[in-house]
């Protein structure tokens, strides 16, 4: 069943949270909304599984109108931020919850609690309250609790937030799994753009109350359609600076200047923002064009593989994020390379004008 | 200023210490050195607050002694040990303005008003608070009120040691590490010796020069960021540092090499892997393994795109998992294929321990 | 909380408000008619006009009463506050003597209010009473039945023991729901004593010590069955609180205009004072 | 450290005593009682309790307190827990003045009302009843519930309501099933004020009460000022009016003072 958002707005007294909305979200398919906190992301979700009601605008699952039914009627389930169990029932009780109101027979509930809590990783703790878990046990309980009734729409808001990073991993591995054999629409919030990629799938960038872009997660990843997007679906943020294409060259203000190749040469002259991914700039040269540059750093972070390096490129905060360790002491004056062949480059209005040597369009 | 060091110290909650699982944190010897950045890391429950607790005077050990510049601190309370602390949760004087916050720990020295006035304004510049120095403190932001807590350690020229408990909890994602490189920056200027526990590997490794990694009580290996990458003591440590986390397949040993499924592979630790007895495991990040002509047999299973780089999981013919990580530009073999191993970076573990390692059995 | 906006939650409020209306809209109806008529009994009725309020706030007996009131008021307010938190800063926090400490310290509040008058009526009478043979052995010259100055010291030593626990409990629920992070940041501050009291403590308990002072404020304005038991009022009028006064009024005289005149000046204070404790307490509370 | 505990350890005492002599005076006779001072019984006995409980007007005034103090808080609480919800949960028009208003009820004078529910319960027939006591009572003891309940309510996040909804409970099976026994411990601790408030007020149910449901409290004011001074009846009744209450402080020790923490003004 699809589920379409027609033309959705959400007003809560004066305040908009959501701008007039469309979006189809096709059977079977994993799709992430991608934004910051208080983007938007909740109440869409909200919206979908019929929690709040629309401003305006019509919701449409499986080809029927479904805006003002009840949310019991509709077939959806919900995983939080918080790990959102039954405190007073037992890990088995939650779980079978949903097929007791089904009026599913005895023997076949016990069964899918069984199978769904030895998926999840849940069957020695069957018989415990919630508050005797972990935290990754309770919001494992919490997706079994979603999982177990076949909805046609199951929400994720932000399941793995509050979990240790290497929970977080375990289970965002395990997650595209699960999804793997149903034909539901799998819908999942989340702050981090590493998330989206890894899951794969459809991913919507959110912000401020607006989808600014939806599709393939890896073709918006790579064009992203204007310059929130961008920046939307960047970790650590999108380097950015102006330039100005001047005939065969584009200008960098003092620091580099370099031929406009490809699609970038038909631009018309004048004025863009770049947008230059941090990984993209780097200490050693790499990649198609490196270009020098020079900045100040502000704080070069070392992880056992990797080198963050914060600093300080003509006003604007840069990063660059590459392989290796170097270690630049703070203040120092150090030279970077961009990797122009792999700039975004934005007009005016903040639209993708091109991007990787492709004509945006 | 001071170093810190462990002289067999230990804690434990049960009335009979001497039977040891009842250890909440085992024995240990260690020696934090004046100005440097620590790490504890580790999984919730592994003791790294237990420790923290212990060298802040909050809790007393059990067993051995906590000596700052070798003064025994058995019997001090925290507010005679000279350190600072900065919490989970923020803690600040609601009631006080921004400065009266900072001011308070000079104050309750008896500290002259003119000297705290300058001290105040010189730690409001570092923690970028000088805006706000006269408003309230609690209507601050989250970040705000992390920042006036370190702020009120950082006061205080007397510190030998602020130490952070997962200070990065409540901060908004995106905020996140504009606080971390924050902090990592001040570490950089004023060269006091601070220590942070987290769960989280990349907060640990880019803010640590060593990282103390922990797990049930134990501390399992120490180092830098770099060590613990390249050169993990022990499986866990592979598994917890590093994400993905390293890959462990069961192997034999012969000819100084290691013997997966029949396949002889090269090793760093060959030799010393020889004699060891019990459960043989050869550990080898994602990073270094390469997909090749010849080496262990595999099959690509899965393929996850995670923009600046891809992580493919592979089945062995003994139906192990074993995950690459490679960079876009590098195809990808369809089906059966082989990999191979940056030799020295793949080492033989025996029950768990590195086989020739400071800790082997 | 994010709340959301629905009309028909009035549904789930409704039984709450008839019935709380049926008990005080309809008999404060009555108090509102009573108090602009006149009665000479027979169930006859006459307008009055406003000529019971002018007489009841130019008398004198209403003064006096109402000063009394005061006096009382802000009496047992000024002891059972800081003697509640005191105690409540000296009780333990964890293990086995919370639950007694709790328990014994609640007894107080839950004897009906009669018995509290009883109990210490007999408590220190003079001759047989514990406390009134008490103090006459260490050389007081003590008799609250015929001593106004015992009577008033006998009456704000039975509040005090009557309803200091509440303070107590307030205070130290208050207390408890301090994180311990909030402790060991004041100790690493090198806070004294005093000034993680004023600092930390009383901050964190504003909120609760708000209450306290409402509750101790309403109850103590409406205290009537314990100072009747005790001392019925005297010696003479010396403890005649308003709500005595007024009892004595409606039924001891059955001049109901006054006395409905009287009920509703009395609960208008209360309101007022209610409000201005409130909105003091309450600021900066917002910013 | 030591000295900090002394503090409560007087106060108890300070509490304690007025009790003793309560229990102390119970178990005496009259004779002795108006003899003189004497720190414990010399001639010990039990006839007062003995007279208490095989005298009809005596222990069902205890019945009958118990009744309407029952009923009083089964009804407040009931009543209470879907409007502390709406509360809790929802913004509707006027929410903000009725939650107010229904907390100045908490301030209204018993003294004022007294006779005017004298009137009303009587104008409805109700006087003499338990449920008018009962009723009289919600006056001060559903404000009170509803602030209670709200607090604890606001602790419990609106996700748990949405994730039964989305498994499909109807609004009163979330209540009745999930819902209630997570705030349990908050009904337990709005069960309790309500008794306790009932319990202890006297004027309001002495008012509406003649013979059928005159409660305890008010059978001992009769006592008091019919037969004389019989202290020592007296004091064994009033002894006997502390136990309910010592048994319900007993039974949610651990709740208080977390019920207070989570009100709200």
């Amino acid at each position: 069943m699809t589920l379409e958002l027609k033309s959705v707005v959400k007003r809560v007294g004066g305040e908009t949270h959501i701008h007039p909305t469309d979006l189809v979200l096709e059977p079977g398919s994993f799709n992430v909304l991608l934004g910051t906190t208080l983007s938007g992301k909740t109440t869409l979700m909200q919206l979908m599984a019929g929690l709040e009601r629309p401003t305006e605008g019509e919701i449409w699952f499986g080809g029927r109108n479904v805006t003002g039914v009840a949310v019991q009627k509709r077939n959806v389930s919900m995983v939080y931020q918080q790990f959102i169990n039954y405190p007073s029932f037992s890990v088995y009780d939650n779980i079978a919850s949903p097929l007791k109101l089904g009026g599913i027979g005895k023997a076949e509930i016990d069964r899918r609690v069984r199978e769904m809590a030895d998926l999840m990783k849940l069957t020695p703790m069957l018989q415990r309250r919630p508050s005797e878990l972990s935290g990754g046990q309770q919001q494992r309980t919490a997706m079994a609790r979603a999982l177990v009734k076949d909805a046609d729409l199951v929400l994720l808001d932000e399941p793995l937030a509050n979990l240790d990073f290497k929970l977080r991993e375990e289970l965002r591995d395990e997650l595209p799994k699960l999804f793997a054999d149903r034909n539901c629409i799998a819908v999942y919030a989340t702050t981090e753009p590493m998330e989206a990629l890894l899951f794969g799938g459809n991913t919507a960038t959110v912000h401020e109350g607006r989808v600014t872009q939806f599709g393939p997660t890896h073709r918006s990843y790579l064009n992203p359609s204007d310059l929130i997007s961008a920046q939307v679906f960047s970790d650590p943020p999108m380097n950015m600076a102006a330039v100005r294409k001047q005939g065969a060259e584009i200008v960098l203000g003092e620091q580099a200047r370099w031929s406009a190749d490809g699609t970038v040469g038909d631009l018309p002259d004048g004025e863009y923002t770049i947008g230059i991914r941090p990984h993209r700039v780097t200490v050693a040269p790499e990649g198609g064009q490196p270009v020098p540059i020079r900045g100040s750093v502000k704080i070069a972070e070392l992880s056992g593989s990797e080198s963050t390096i914060h600093f300080d490129m003509d006003g604007a905060d840069w990063v660059s994020l590459g392989h290796g360790i170097h270690d630049l002491p703070i203040g120092a004056e150090a030279g970077f390379h961009v990797d122009v062949s792999r700039a975004m480059y934005f007009d005016a209005e903040g639209r993708l004008a091109a991007a990787a040597g492709r004509r945006a369009g | 200023m001071a170093k810190i060091t462990l002289e067999g110290m230990g804690k434990s909650y049960a009335p009979d210490p001497d039977s040891d699982p009842a250890w909440a944190l085992r024995r240990l010897d260690f020696e934090f050195e004046d100005g440097g950045a620590y790490a504890l890391l580790g999984p919730s429950g592994c003791g790294k607050t237990t420790l923290l607790n212990i060298i802040s005077g909050l809790l007393d050990p059990t067993a051995g002694q906590v000596l700052f510049d070798g003064q025994d601190m058995a019997g001090r309370g925290p507010d005679q040990r000279n350190i600072a602390q900065v919490f989970q949760f923020p803690v600040i004087y609601d009631t006080m303005t921004v400065r009266q916050n900072l001011a308070f720990p000079l104050k309750n020295r008896g500290v002259p008003a003119a000297e705290i006035e300058a001290r105040v304004a010189e730690i409001a510049e570092m923690t970028e608070l000088t805006g706000m120095l006269d408003r309230r403190a609690s209507g601050l932001t989250a970040d705000g009120k992390q920042k006036i807590s370190l702020g009120r350690g950082l006061v205080r020229d007397d510190v030998n040691v602020i130490m952070f408990d997962e200070p990065l909890t409540v901060i908004d994602p995106h905020l996140k590490w504009q606080l971390r490189s924050k902090l990592k920056e001040l570490h950089r200027r004023i060269r006091r010796t601070m220590i942070y526990v987290t769960h989280d590997q990349t907060e640990a490794l880019t803010f640590a020069d060593k990282v103390v990694l922990m797990k049930d009580g134990e501390v399992v290996q120490i180092g830098t960021p770099v060590d613990l990458f390249e050169r993990p003591e022990h499986t866990f440590v592979g598994h917890f540092i590093g994400s993905p986390g390293m890959n462990l397949l069961s192997c034999g040993v012969g000819n100084g090499r290691a013997i997966v499924g029949g396949a002889e592979v090269a090793v760093a630790n060959g030799e010393a892997a020889a004699n060891t007895g019990g459960r043989l495991e050869l550990g080898v990040r994602p990073e270094f393994v390469r997909f090749a002509e010849t080496g262990i047999p595999v099959r690509v299973s899965r393929v996850m795109d995670a923009g600046r780089y891809r992580i493919v999981e592979t089945l062995t013919e003994g139906g192990e998992i074993l995950k690459l990580l490679i960079d876009n530009e590098t195809g990808i073999p369809s089906e059966a294929t082989h990999v191979s191993f940056d030799p020295a970076n793949a080492r033989i573990y025996s029950d768990g321990w590195l086989a020739g390692g400071s800790r082997a059995a | 909380m994010r709340k959301t906006v629905n009309q028909r939650a009035w549904l789930f409020v409704l039984p709450v408000i008839v019935l709380v209306a049926f008990n005080a809209l309809l008999p404060l109806m009555t108090v509102v008619n009573y108090s602009v008529q006149e009665t000479f009994g027979n169930n006859e009725f006459f307008w009055a006009g406003l000529t019971w309020f002018e007489q009841v706030i130019g008398s004198e007996r209403f003064h006096d009463s109402l000063i009394r009131q005061m006096i009382f008021t802000f009496t047992i307010l000024a002891i059972e506050i800081p003697l509640g938190v005191v105690i409540a800063l000296a009780m333990p926090r964890k293990g086995f003597w919370v639950s007694v400490c709790l328990v014994l310290m609640a007894l107080p509040l839950l004897i009906p209010w009669n018995v509290v008058g009883a109990m210490w009526n007999i408590f220190a009478l003079p001759e047989i009473g514990l406390m009134g043979w008490g103090l006459n052995a260490l050389g007081f010259d003590y008799n609250y039945t015929r001593q106004p100055g015992a009577a008033w010291f006998t009456l704000i030593l039975m509040d005090v023991w009557h309803w200091t626990s509440l303070v107590v409990l307030l205070a130290y629920a208050g207390l408890v729901s301090i994180p311990d992070a909030y402790y060991q940041a004041a100790k690493i501050d090198g806070a004294s004593s005093w000034a993680i009291f004023r600092y930390i403590q009383l901050p964190k308990m504003k909120r609760v010590l708000t209450i306290a002072v409402l509750l101790r404020f309403m109850d103590s304005f409406n205290i009537y069955t314990e100072p009747v038991v005790l001392t019925g009022g005297g010696p003479g009028n010396s403890t005649t609180l308003l709500s005595i006064d007024l009892v004595k009024i409606a039924l001891g005289q059955f001049d109901l205009g006054p006395a409905a005149a009287m009920s509703l000046i009395y609960f208008v204070i209360i309101l007022l004072l209610s409000w201005v404790f409130y909105s003091l307490m309450m600021r900066n509370e917002e910013d | 450290m030591k000295k900090r505990g002394l503090i409560p350890l007087v106060y108890i005492l300070f509490l304690m005593l007025p009790i003793y002599w309560l229990l102390n005076m119970s178990f005496k006779t009259t004779n002795e009682i108006l003899g003189g001072l004497t720190l414990w019984p010399q001639t010990f006995t039990i006839e007062n309790y003995v007279a208490i409980f095989s005298d009809a007007t005596w222990y069902m005034g205890y019945v009958n307190s118990l009744l309407y103090v029952s009923i009083n808080t089964v009804l407040s609480v009931a009543v209470a827990l879907p409007a502390a919800y709406a509360f809790s949960r929802y913004r509707f028009l006027g929410d903000k003045h009725v939650f107010f208003w229904l907390l100045t009820n908490r301030m209204a004078p018993a003294a004022v009302f007294a006779l005017p529910f004298f009137q009303l319960y009587s104008a409805v027939g109700l006087f003499d009843t338990h449920i008018a006591v009962a009723l009289a009572h919600t006056l001060f003891n559903i404000p009170l519930a509803v602030w209670i309940l709200e607090g604890f309510m606001s602790g419990v996040p609106k996700e748990l309501d949405e994730t039964a909804y989305i498994d499909g409970h109807s609004f009163w099976s979330f209540f009745i099933r999930i819902f209630m026994p997570t705030i349990a411990a908050g009904i337990g601790v709005a069960m309790f004020f309500c008794f306790m408030f009932s319990w202890v007020e006297l004027l309001l149910a002495k008012t509406l009460t003649s013979v059928e449901a005159k409660p305890i409290a008010a059978v001992m004011t009769r006592t008091a000022s019919t037969s004389g001074y019989e202290l020592g009846l007296l004091a064994a009744a009033g002894v006997l009016t502390i136990v309910p209450g010592a048994f319900v402080i007993y039974f949610v020790r651990n709740y208080i003072a977390k019920g207070f923490a989570l009100g709200r003004v």
